[in-house]
């Protein structure tokens, strides 16, 4: 057990990777000496060389197009998006190539692409630097998205990913890159696509994932004191998901809140709401209720903790479901 | 703005390569020679007529419900057998939807490349083994694809060891619609960035669908590489020799570890974009007669009789080629439609337990139907 | 009152919107001469010219980033994507600049852009030209999104988003532009954002929009035979919703199905079911049933019509809803 | 593949124009010359040393967190200032995150570019205005958005008519790294096919963040315009009258429909990427002393003393630039926290009932809250 923040779990867990299978590639703009602009690829450059973590030019569909050529050769390239407002300019090879070549030819290609995205807002950044881009592209079939949220996840979430044939993407809770954790480098804690109960709780479900589940863990304590017991799941794989957890809990609870940064229409929670309806219709006893950033383009930083989902929009949403 | 700082005026800096002319001539140059024999010629002439027969094939297929589409390659075989033969076989080829030609070169048989095009599958052949990747129809997307392999490529030490047995390179084909993309010229720029062992090879077939070249790019398309620090060249894309020459001499310097280079074919479209499109409203039938007169396959034809080819090798490859025939027809037909149940074990290498109950809810309500319908 | 396909409507009301505004430019691959691959701009060259109806390069990046510039300069261009597959390159100047100038300027650009996308599948087409990508602008704030289902919307409907001075991305129902329909010429019918009852029912509310409206209400004339009154709502409007006509509905029916060609992951459905759920929480009788597509790549064509929704599918779902 | 067909050794081609060494002379050059006077070089260097002074404050209240972030220009100046008095006011720019220069001589009120840096708003200003469009972060879209207005001007007939008054380009800005995304190289291929009047403004600061410029580029990037068919030049970004004529020039070229231009400016950038970075971890300290030899304000500053300009005029503009910088500190300061219920009114033109509904929950919620945190 190290204690350590989790970007640098990630660091760890990329280095461990890459001394597992020298077909692990690292690409991306910075990666390299400045070791990514939030230092999650810091020194390995230096112990793996120039080929190996390889600082791309400044194009993002050249980033992702390029990993599909060394894929087809082979490689696992390992791709740093430097901010989650910039993946777009890839969406093409993603959704199209990545996600489908697998399919297209009937398994015979493999594409072990790990696609990492910083996400989130709550860093006081300029736009396009806080999206929540996950929904995108955890309704592409052919693609799997995860998140971590905690340091130990981190370490070795990043390895799973990396060891996975499908192509994944990554995303990282920019705003807890600093955030210490107890990391345990000997035993792998559970299987990367699945969801974890990190807070039994028996008055209603809450469900997050990467940045949010502190937020709700925090909700959590808070409500305890007030004789609420919330049960916090972190559910670490968006795609595909891993709701068994989910349900079985909703079905002890009756109520579910799902919490996240990106905007409400089109959100996870949607897609999460529906499942939870679907099945457990006859254990509900309210509408699962969504907090989640408002439908607007993410706005100027100074009013983002308005914006995002924080303590006590959850607690009122605890609130609501419970006196529905 | 003085005229000093202005592009040279392209047109005299790129003249077309040409070793044959429409007439059957075979001419000198000063920088590239065909490098095989009148046999080698004949090699390729039955490249060019079993290339031509695929697409005689597939069209008649579409017209006869077989197909849903064909993009016919009719008017550019040279431009593909010329490359494609200039290929080793540990080369690497990336095509878009009509390289039927190339695909012939590599081997892969030309009964799968009907698969896509009947909607029974998406891509019919192992790419990893001829070398040969699926095809690819989003415009330029692939373009990228070939340059991050030839990334691999000399990560994995498989260039400029001199050896010519196992050096190795990539060549990418595009159109000259796809010189517009952004994907295109992002993989010009890491070509030239990690001098990568790529060729680009670009059949302007002076149309993409209705828009003809000058509305995609302007100046020459072989003049686009320089501008990105590699070297381009324009080469008569309907004389098989020359673009076999121009091709090997490219992936010759990308194998030697050189560097990327750009070929820009100039030939032409003589048939429809594809099965689907009506050319008879953009364009004059009298320029397709004009090209008729320059077709690939005919001047080797003229210059192997010139040689003295006996009928004997004509009347075989005839029938060789109504072999070919026979068995398009028949492969095509026999290709069985997809199970849908089969594609959701596709999609995923470690699968997904979520996508495992659709396919079981798939599995189910198709059963349920079964009984009533009594059909399927 | 004149009777003509679904897409002669486009083209009519592609001409009028010109007719009405010197400032509206068609721009897209093939629109000139060729008329577009499905003829719906055809004509129109010869009759504004060519700097009215521009055939652009080949780049659909280029396409929605030089209309960014020429809506600067206080066009209203109205752009075609030859086909759904086709606009993801396009993904970044979409979402990031056509849906976020009006924001980012407070108000003071506008971006009065509209974007067609032929969508859709059930014509027998190869890869990338049967995508249903509506889901990935839904999401988007600053985008609105619409579907036309019928003759008479998409001559109104497309001279609507044309004449508003949001961004629209119009998804239009490719395998329905040869259906003929009634199009009255002389009065707007409703509203842009609109949804409508198409047809009235008492058992259950089946919502569709775009292509599967037809398919539904041809489940509706099979339902009605067995004895079972369907009413169905054509959403018109994806962004925003419109869901008060279905609310209203299933607070009478109890009970809801939402079709749509795209996957079920994040497609519209999960929004709406879960705002259903929000909203009528003690009518439901049964939770929202989706009947989509599954969570695959577009299948090959020849198996298209097993994967797509279709009557069958939409009266097993009814099925399973009543027998809740 | 023989020499012949290898693009030229660009370097020759592409010398550097200057009109200014950096020891303050002015040098004759062949074909540009700066069309100014005295008074108007001094008019050039209050541009330098204000849009220098905006940097500095702005750069203190960042340090001072009044600002999340500023992206510093500081090298650039001659680029931005050379380039921004060459536009008319019928012109118009389409700049970056960094063109704080170009946005003093648009007559932007330099205080206005603080909003999206303090995170209190994402533009402040109206772009109609003063033809100078929002800032804009994500690498290369404003160059696509600038060919479109480009195009725009054409359909207008606002190019062409020989009339210097009222004939209109766009300058689009973007850096070294820029050149490798798709979006640029769609811009140069658009802006050559509709031959459109924008000068496409690089400033070459020979760094991407980290990544020098040979990352992202081989060879000189003033090359990459001839690969489209247009011309392009390369120009010493440090020099203000060699950055205003080239500009002159090209702009004017543009107005009279002949189309567009690259030009190269070379220059380097003195500060971080932003206040985020470190630059210690990837550039020599020493490389950064060798191009404040060549700072672009000292050069103008020493030419104006050996003119015998008055100390009185470099007095009057410290004045003036210590007055700007109290302006911006005092603006800054108030400028004001955005309010979250008015955003929602920005997201469309034509409303949406949903939104607002969003808007009213959002509302209730807060004031919900008010009472008992009674705070805000
Ligand atoms: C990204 C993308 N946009 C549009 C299309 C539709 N499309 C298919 S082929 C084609 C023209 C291609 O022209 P060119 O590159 O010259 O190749 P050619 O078909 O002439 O061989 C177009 C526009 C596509 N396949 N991909
Ligand atoms: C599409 C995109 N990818 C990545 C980034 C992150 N980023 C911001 S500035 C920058 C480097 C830009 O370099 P250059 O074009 O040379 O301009 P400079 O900052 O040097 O002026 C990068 C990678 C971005 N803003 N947009
Ligand atoms: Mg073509
Ligand atoms: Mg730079």
């Amino acid at each position: 057990m190290t204690k350590m923040p989790l970007g640098k779990g990630l660091n760890a867990g990329l280095r461990a990777a890459m001394e597992a299978d020298d077909k692990v590639l690292i690409m991306g703009e910075d990666v390299g000496k400045l070791g990514g602009v939030f230092r999650i690829t810091d020194g390995l450059q230096k112990d793996f060389g120039e080929s190996r973590v390889i600082d791309a030019p400044l194009a993002e569909s050249g980033i992702v197009g390029t990993a599909v050529g060394l894929a087809y050769r082979g490689y696992r390239p390992v791709l740093e998006i430097q901010f989650d407002g910039f993946v777009y300019p890839a969406y093409d090879q993603i959704v199209s190539q990545v996600a489908k070549l697998h399919f297209r030819s009937q398994g015979r290609v493999k594409m072990p692409i790990v696609i990492r995205i910083p996400f989130g807002g709550g860093i006081g950044a300029v736009e396009h630097h806080s999206e929540s881009p996950e929904g995108q592209f955890a309704l592409t079939a052919g693609l799997k998205v995860v998140s971590c949220s905690n340091a130990n996840d981190a370490y070795w979430m990043i390895q799973q990913a990396i060891a996975s044939d499908d192509p994944v993407v990554f995303m990282e809770p920019k705003r807890r890159y600093w955030d210490q954790g107890e990391v345990d480098t000997t035993s792998e804690p559970m299987p990367l696509h699945a969801s974890s109960v990190v807070r039994e709780g028996a008055d209603a479900t809450v469900i997050a994932y990467g940045p949010m589940v502190k937020t709700c863990l925090e909700s959590a304590d808070a409500a305890a004191e007030e004789g609420t017991s919330l049960e916090v799941i972190d559910l670490r794989t968006l795609s595909p998901l891993d709701l068994d957890p989910v349900f079985e809990s909703v079905r002890r609870t009756g109520r579910a809140i799902v919490v996240h940064e990106a905007a409400q229409t089109l959100g996870l929670g949607a897609e999460i709401s529906a499942r939870i309806t679907e099945k457990c219709f006859y254990s509900l006893e309210a509408p699962v209720i969504r907090v989640t950033g408002y439908d607007l383009p993410y706005p100027p930083s100074r009013v983002e903790e308005e914006y995002l989902p924080g303590l006590d929009r959850v607690l009122e949403a605890v609130d609501r479901s419970l006196a529905f | 703005m003085p005229d000093a700082y202005v592009a040279d005026d392209p047109a005299g800096a790129f003249p077309l390569v040409q070793l044959l002319t429409p007439e059957g001539e075979r001419v000198p140059h000063a920088d590239f020679a065909y490098d095989g024999d009148d046999d080698s010629i004949r090699g390729l002439y039955r490249d060019l007529v079993l290339s031509r027969r695929i697409d005689f094939e597939a069209h008649a297929l579409q017209r006869h419900g077989e197909l849903g589409l064909w993009a016919p390659a009719l008017g550019q075989e040279a431009a593909q057998i010329g490359s494609g033969r200039a290929l080793r076989p540990q080369d690497f080829a990336f095509p878009t939807y009509r390289e039927h030609g190339v695909a012939l070169c590599r081997g892969v048989d030309p009964a799968l490349l009907l698969g896509l095009f009947r909607g029974v599958e998406l891509g019919g052949w192992d790419p990893a083994e001829q070398g040969f990747a699926l095809y690819s129809i989003v415009i330029g997307a692939q373009t990228l694809h070939a340059t991050g392999y030839a990334m691999g490529l000399t990560l994995d030490g498989e260039v400029g060891r001199n050896d010519p047995e196992r050096d190795a390179a990539v060549i990418a084909y595009f159109g000259d619609g796809a010189t517009s993309q952004g994907d295109v010229n992002e993989a010009f720029d890491w070509a030239a960035v990690f001098n990568a062992p790529v060729v680009f090879f670009c059949q302007n077939n002076q149309y993409a669908i209705s828009a003809s070249t000058d509305r995609n790019t302007r100046g020459p398309i072989a003049q686009r590489a320089g501008g990105f620090g590699f070297s381009g060249i324009r080469v008569d894309g309907n004389d098989v020799l020359a673009c076999h020459a121009v091709t090997t001499a490219a992936m010759e310097k990308a194998r030697n570890g050189e560097g990327p280079s750009l070929i820009e074919a100039y030939t032409y479209r003589m048939g429809a974009h594809t099965t689907s499109d009506d050319p008879s409203r953009y364009r004059d039938s009298a320029e397709v007669e004009t090209w008729k007169l320059k077709d690939p396959i005919e001047r080797v034809k003229r210059y192997l009789l010139l040689q003295g080819t006996p009928q004997s090798f004509f009347d075989d490859l005839d029938t060789e080629a109504d072999e070919l025939g026979k068995h398009l027809r028949e492969t095509c037909k026999s290709l069985p439609d997809p199970d849908l149940a089969a594609l959701f074990d596709h999609v995923y290498v470690d699968g997904s337990p979520e996508l495992m109950e659709q396919k079981a809810q798939y599995v189910a309500y198709r059963d349920s139907l079964e009984p009533e319908g009594s059909e399927s």
